[in-house]
């Protein structure tokens, strides 16, 4: 077969063309032919589709997306914003961090081992490509009916792809979330986020600049798996009957990606580098089309230099090739040599494939010949944008209509004392050893708190102990109930995570997990939430330094709900301060921060007990939720705090019972009076957390809290002497005034119940 | 009793990162000319009484739903007397 | 002169970076050795760190064997050099022969990351010299090929010659036959332990800080031998 | 073009965690009579040229050290022209 040049497109303009087949619209196609004025080369056909897919060019999204940047808050730490690999945030001693999450959700239904895998590699070489060094990952999971036979599927497969991918790199696990709700049945999600450490000055960007500079592939060998793969795959629908086109996948090789990172870093140190690029969805067009496009001049490629695992493969596959771990440099000429040598030590595979000109166009040769020449921003940058139809769906009014008001709730001790047992082992707010522990959180010893913490902290500097705090966090529920307010109680949620372990919550970072943009309620959706994550990032100043949107989540046409996975990044100035998440001694008393109110709407009791979804969710007043990260940070900075813990899913009932269980010790707490207790114990309203005070800070404690005219209630005290009413158990919760009666419960008792569920499920 | 051998083999243009490592390795160890190595996996089932058509069907049936993933990987049933 | 011990890197080793910083705590100089390296540097002593070398594809331990480095330390352990082996560097220490059986995959299939009661069972050798024996000490564990399996004569033999440095407490978290933890060679120089000590050396970040014993052993021994001074 | 299978299992006494799973789920899948389930590898070499008796007792060689561990499995080699 031969290939189709420049000149045969010149001489053939009628020639049809499959465009459709590549996810191309006709007015897509027919502005490529404007851009190029001539019909493109299949090889430049194969660049446009992928790079004016919806995953590379957020056509769909971009129009919504642009109020992260006009919304920005004031805020010095920024240093790189959204448009790079990864945003970068200045944490101060000269240090920076970047973090990304982005999402693997279609590849990880139909391969869940190497779907979740290679959805870890992609965001490390994301971070890497920012100059710095990957420090740990967290994994935001979502997935159908734990109940469902292909739940365990997709389940175990995922989490030994992240184990599997994540453990062999050496990147410590810090956390992550496991929800199970029916309608992710047939499209689990796989969110990954890396954090990545660096000194201002290794800040490398995506840019080919420097006239006579190389374009240096690096990394694995370019394989035929994966054509089509991310791209294609993730804006596409899955049939209601299962997965009937079954795409291939790649296959992670996370050795190389750790040779790749080790290598990476040393080039970049030497100074080596004069830009960089990972190579993720649509492979090297992306990365060659980006560099040029971010870089002022142009750039031409030698196709036919790509270092190949199969010889078989088109000029137009190697340009849409998705295999794994590779990476693009531009390098100048004088310092090649030593950058083979690098890749040499490394055993990393390297070859020059192009170099960097001012003709301001992207060419590229096969063998002699031309098959690309296209302006470079036209395929990187100014792909298509879409002003899609959105309008909120009448279903909301019955939806947001139907409260829990009418189920039945629990109205006596014993009830209350069953419904605290079910509800500890219910799969979402069960403990989550068994998939966590199957990742290794100590490597690098730099992790100074993983799971089951509210957030994970990392130590960035050994000798100042400077750390960073990440947590994320995404009530859907909520969100599919409002999704404005849910984005923004998703957003609150993981800003309260790192500011209970003690760090001030600096930058944000999401991933957007819709359904199809074609749907306008979808859209609305989609629309609501940017907007409303945009509004709360202004008012509590922390950017949103990048993320990811990924759309198309649905089965048939059944949406899964609106999934705005929030991920906030703090910053805390030493370690050794942080806040971990269970009380220690005798004596230590127990606080309650903020306010309880009867919200139950979207709340973990009515999903579990009641399968019903409906009502308003809480409500959120962020001006309380910047006081209440206050009062955390300070209580931990003037060393008053010797526990905090959130309060959100499985409300006080949950957050107690967790925080028991960490510790192993009892303690007796009595529900606040004035309110009813079934009310006190699961609502999962806002701007709540339990904390823990030694006796001679207390006074100064509460009159911090007083003093920001923040709600304060005491509401027990640890006790390891405590005896349970129906023996047994050593160290019990006991828990007062509910419904004038005393209950008690077992930590042994929770403890079984919680640990049982998933390896009874998945085991 | 008889046997039955299910070999599971990564589909040709699936990256075999095993396969690479010891392909790396050969060439360390001085055995020069290996084109290329592929790792799979094998499966031995010893099988009560006789494996008749319908056995076999249901054998090929989880070799291709349970030992292999079809996206990824091919498969091979050989029945041994 | 500070004990000056080796951390050997190959590609794809983890903990490296943590085993030097536990000599460092310890109060010994760490040496970084390259697998490529056919050299010791004239280290006192050398630890093989976790990870999983060259992939750990084919088998844990597998190719690292075959590593130029490898030569020299299996001579130099011949000839008495103190040999740490933690977790895939006990795999390549079983791969190389310096110690006896092999790991194989956990009999749970999955990878396990947790921290691990050990009972420790020997102090003779130089990496447990500063412990004493039925001393309990919690470390991480975290490995997916932690199975420690040797024929029946072989494990009678370890346990009749008190070769067994440490075993699992409470939890046999892998189905390591006879509950072993870690083993040393007959004259003591050599030890593999599936667990990581290096992990647990600062109350910051480790469960415990009962993993610097093996570092303050190995310089207190290499002190008493007149190798270094202090 | 030659091709060299190299199979590798373990020992029959040693215990084969991943066969046992294997053999659990066909029984929850339905497949009755399944005595034993053994999981091995597989490794297929594809040699440049003739595999002659030097090259042969090569890959014995390497079979024996770097492709199995002879403390846990047995491996065999076959030749396929
Ligand atoms: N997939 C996962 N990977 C790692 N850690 C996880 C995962 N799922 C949950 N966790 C951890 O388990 C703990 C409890 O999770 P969750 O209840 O969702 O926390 P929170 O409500 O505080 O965000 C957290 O520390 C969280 O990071
Ligand atoms: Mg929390």
């Amino acid at each position: 077969m031969s290939v189709d040049k420049v000149s045969d497109a010149i001489a053939s303009p009628d020639a049809p063309q499959p465009f459709a087949e590549l996810g191309l619209k006709q007015d897509e196609y027919e502005s490529i032919r404007k851009i190029l004025g001539r019909r493109p080369t299949s090889s430049e056909l194969a660049m446009y589709s992928v790079m004016w897919s919806e995953h590379c060019s957020y056509k769909s999204s971009k129009v919504h997306l642009r109020q992260f940047g006009t919304k920005v808050p004031k805020n010095n730490s920024m240093l790189v914003g959204i448009g790079e690999n990864a945003g970068v945030v200045d944490i101060g001693d000269g240090w920076a961090v970047t973090f990304k999450v982005e999402s693997h959700n279609h590849p990880s239904y139909v391969e869940p081992y190497q779907g979740a895998a290679t959805g870890i590699g992609g965001i490390v070489r994301d971070i890497i490509s920012m100059g710095a060094r990957p420090v740990a990952v967290m994994d935001p999971l979502r997935f159908g009916d734990p109940e469902n036979p292909d739940t365990r599927r997709v389940l175990t497969g995922i989490v030994s792809g992240i184990g599997g991918y994540g453990n062999c790199l050496g990147l410590p696990n810090i956390g992550g979330e496991i929800v199970f709700d029916s309608s992710y049945q047939g499209n689990p999600l796989v969110n990954a986020l890396c954090v990545g450490t660096m000194k201002h000055e290794d800040i490398h960007l995506a840019k080919a600049t420097g006239l006579g500079n190389a374009v240096i592939l690096y990394g694995a060998r370019t394989g035929g798996d994966g054509i089509g793969g991310v791209s294609v795959l993730a804006s596409e629908t899955f049939d209601a009957d299962g997965p009937a086109k079954r795409p291939s996948v790649q296959v992670g090789d996370p050795f190389m990606e750790k040779l790749l990172i080790e290598c990476t870093l040393e080039v970049l140190h030497a100074g080596l580098v004069e830009g960089i690029q990972d190579l993720g969805g649509a492979g090297i067009s992306c990365a060659t089309s980006e560099l040029a496009s971010n870089g002022e001049g142009g750039m031409h490629v030698w196709l036919d230099r790509v270092l190949l695992r199969d010889s078989t493969l088109s000029p137009e596959e190697i340009l849409m090739s998705e295999s794994q771990e590779r990476m693009c440099a531009v390098v100048e000429p004088a310092k090649i040599d030593a950058f083979m040598a690098v890749c040499k030590k490394w055993d990393v595979e390297a070859v020059v494939i192009g170099d960097v000109n001012n003709s301001g166009r992207l060419t590229v040769e096969w063998h002699g010949e031309e098959i690309v020449n296209v302006p470079p921003r036209s395929v990187a940058h100014d792909g298509p944008v879409y002003e899609r139809p959105y309008a909120r769906p009448d279903w909301m009014d019955v939806r947001q209509a139907s409260g829990p008001e009418n189920l039945v709730r629990p109205s006596n001790a014993a009830e209350v004392r069953q419904t605290w047992l079910t509800m500890t082992g219910t799969p979402n707010l069960a403990s989550k050893g068994w998939v966590t522990s199957q990742y290794d959180r100590y490597v690098m010893g730099n992790t100074v708190l993983a799971q089951p913490e509210d957030s994970g902290m990392i130590r960035v500097d050994e000798e100042t102990g400077l750390g960073v705090a990440v947590s994320t966090d995404c009530n859907a529920r909520f969100a599919a109930l409002d999704p404005y307010l849910g984005a923004q109680l998703a957003f609150a949620e993981s800003y309260r995570n790192v500011a209970v372990s003690g760090a001030v919550p600096l930058a944000v970072t999401n991933c957007l997990n819709f359904g199809s943009p074609e749907d306008p309620a979808v859209m609305w959706q989609f629309e609501q939430a940017v907007t409303g994550l945009a509004d709360a990032c202004l008012e509590m100043g922390t950017p949103v330094t990048g993320g990811n949107v990924s759309f198309y989540n649905q089965t048939g046409d059944v949406a899964i709900h609106p999934t705005p996975v929030i991920g906030v990044l703090g910053v805390i100035d030493h370690v050794d301060r942080r806040t971990p998440m269970a009380w220690n001694e005798d004596g230590e008393l127990i606080y309650l921060l903020g306010t309880t109110r009867d919200e139950l709407a979207g709340s973990e009791w009515a999903h579990a007990i009641h399968k019903h979804l409906g009502g308003m969710p809480p409500g959120l007043d962020l001006a309380a939720e910047k006081n209440l990260a206050e009062i955390l940070v300070a209580g931990s900075r003037d060393g008053m705090l010797s526990a905090a813990h959130d309060v959100s899913d499985g409300g006080i009932a949950q957050t107690l019972a967790e925080m028991a269980m960490r510790s192993g010790i009892g303690a007796r707490v009595s529900v606040q009076d004035g309110i009813d207790p079934f009310v006190w114990l699961w609502s999962e309203s806002a701007t709540r957390a339990v904390v823990v005070v030694n006796r001679n800070v207390e006074k100064h404690f509460v009159a911090m809290c007083e003093a920001g005219k923040f709600p304060i209630t005491k509401i027990g005290v640890v006790d390891s002497g405590l005896i349970s009413e129906t023996g047994g158990s050593s160290q019990v919760l006991v828990i007062d005034n509910v419904y004038g009666e005393t209950i008690s419960l077992g930590i042994e008792e929770l403890r079984s119940i919680s640990e049982e569920t998933l390896p009874r499920l998945f085991g | 009793m008889a046997t039955v051998v299910v070999n599971v083999a990564l589909k040709p243009e699936i990256l075999d990162p095993q396969g690479r490592a010891v392909l790396g390795a050969l060439g360390r160890l001085g055995l020069t000319g290996v084109a290329d190595v592929r790792q799979g996996k094998q499966f031995v089932l010893t099988i009560d009484g006789e494996v008749d058509d319908a056995k076999l069907a249901q054998i090929n049936e989880i070799a291709a739903t349970l030992l292999s993933n079809p996206v990824i990987e091919d498969f091979t049933v050989e029945v041994r007397p | 002169m500070t004990p000056r011990v080796g951390v050997i890197t190959f590609p794809g080793s983890l903990d490296d970076k943590d085993a030097a910083r536990a000599v460092r705590l310890a109060g010994g100089e760490s040496v970084a050795l390259w697998h490529a390296d056919a050299d010791l540097h004239s280290v006192d002593a050398v630890v093989l760190p976790g990870g999983f070398s060259y992939g750990d594809y084919l088998r844990c331990g597998a190719i690292a064997k075959f590593a130029p480095v490898m030569e020299k330390l299996v001579d130099a352990a011949k000839g008495g050099l103190p040999i740490l082996g933690i977790c895939n560097g006990f795999q390549v220490l079983t791969e190389s022969h310096l110690l006896p059986g092999a790991l194989t995959r956990n009999d749970h299939l999955h990878f396990i990351c947790r921290d691990q009661k050990l009972r420790i069972e020997n102090n003779t050798s130089v990496w447990t010299s500063e412990f004493s024996i039925g001393d309990e000490i919690l470390i991480p564990l975290k490995n997916g090929e932690g199975g420690y399996v040797a024929d029946e004569k072989t494990l009678d033999q370890l346990e009749g010659d008190g070769l067994v440095i440490a075993r699992y407490l409470d939890v046999n978290p892998n189905g390591s036959r006879r509950d072993i933890a870690g083993i040393t060679n007959e004259r003591g120089n050599v030890v593999g332990i599936m667990p990581h000590p290096e992990h647990a050396v600062e109350k910051l970040t480790g469960p415990t800080t009962d993993g610097l014993g093996f570092f303050t052993s190995i310089l207190k021994s290499l002190v008493n031998d007149g190798k270094v001074s202090v």
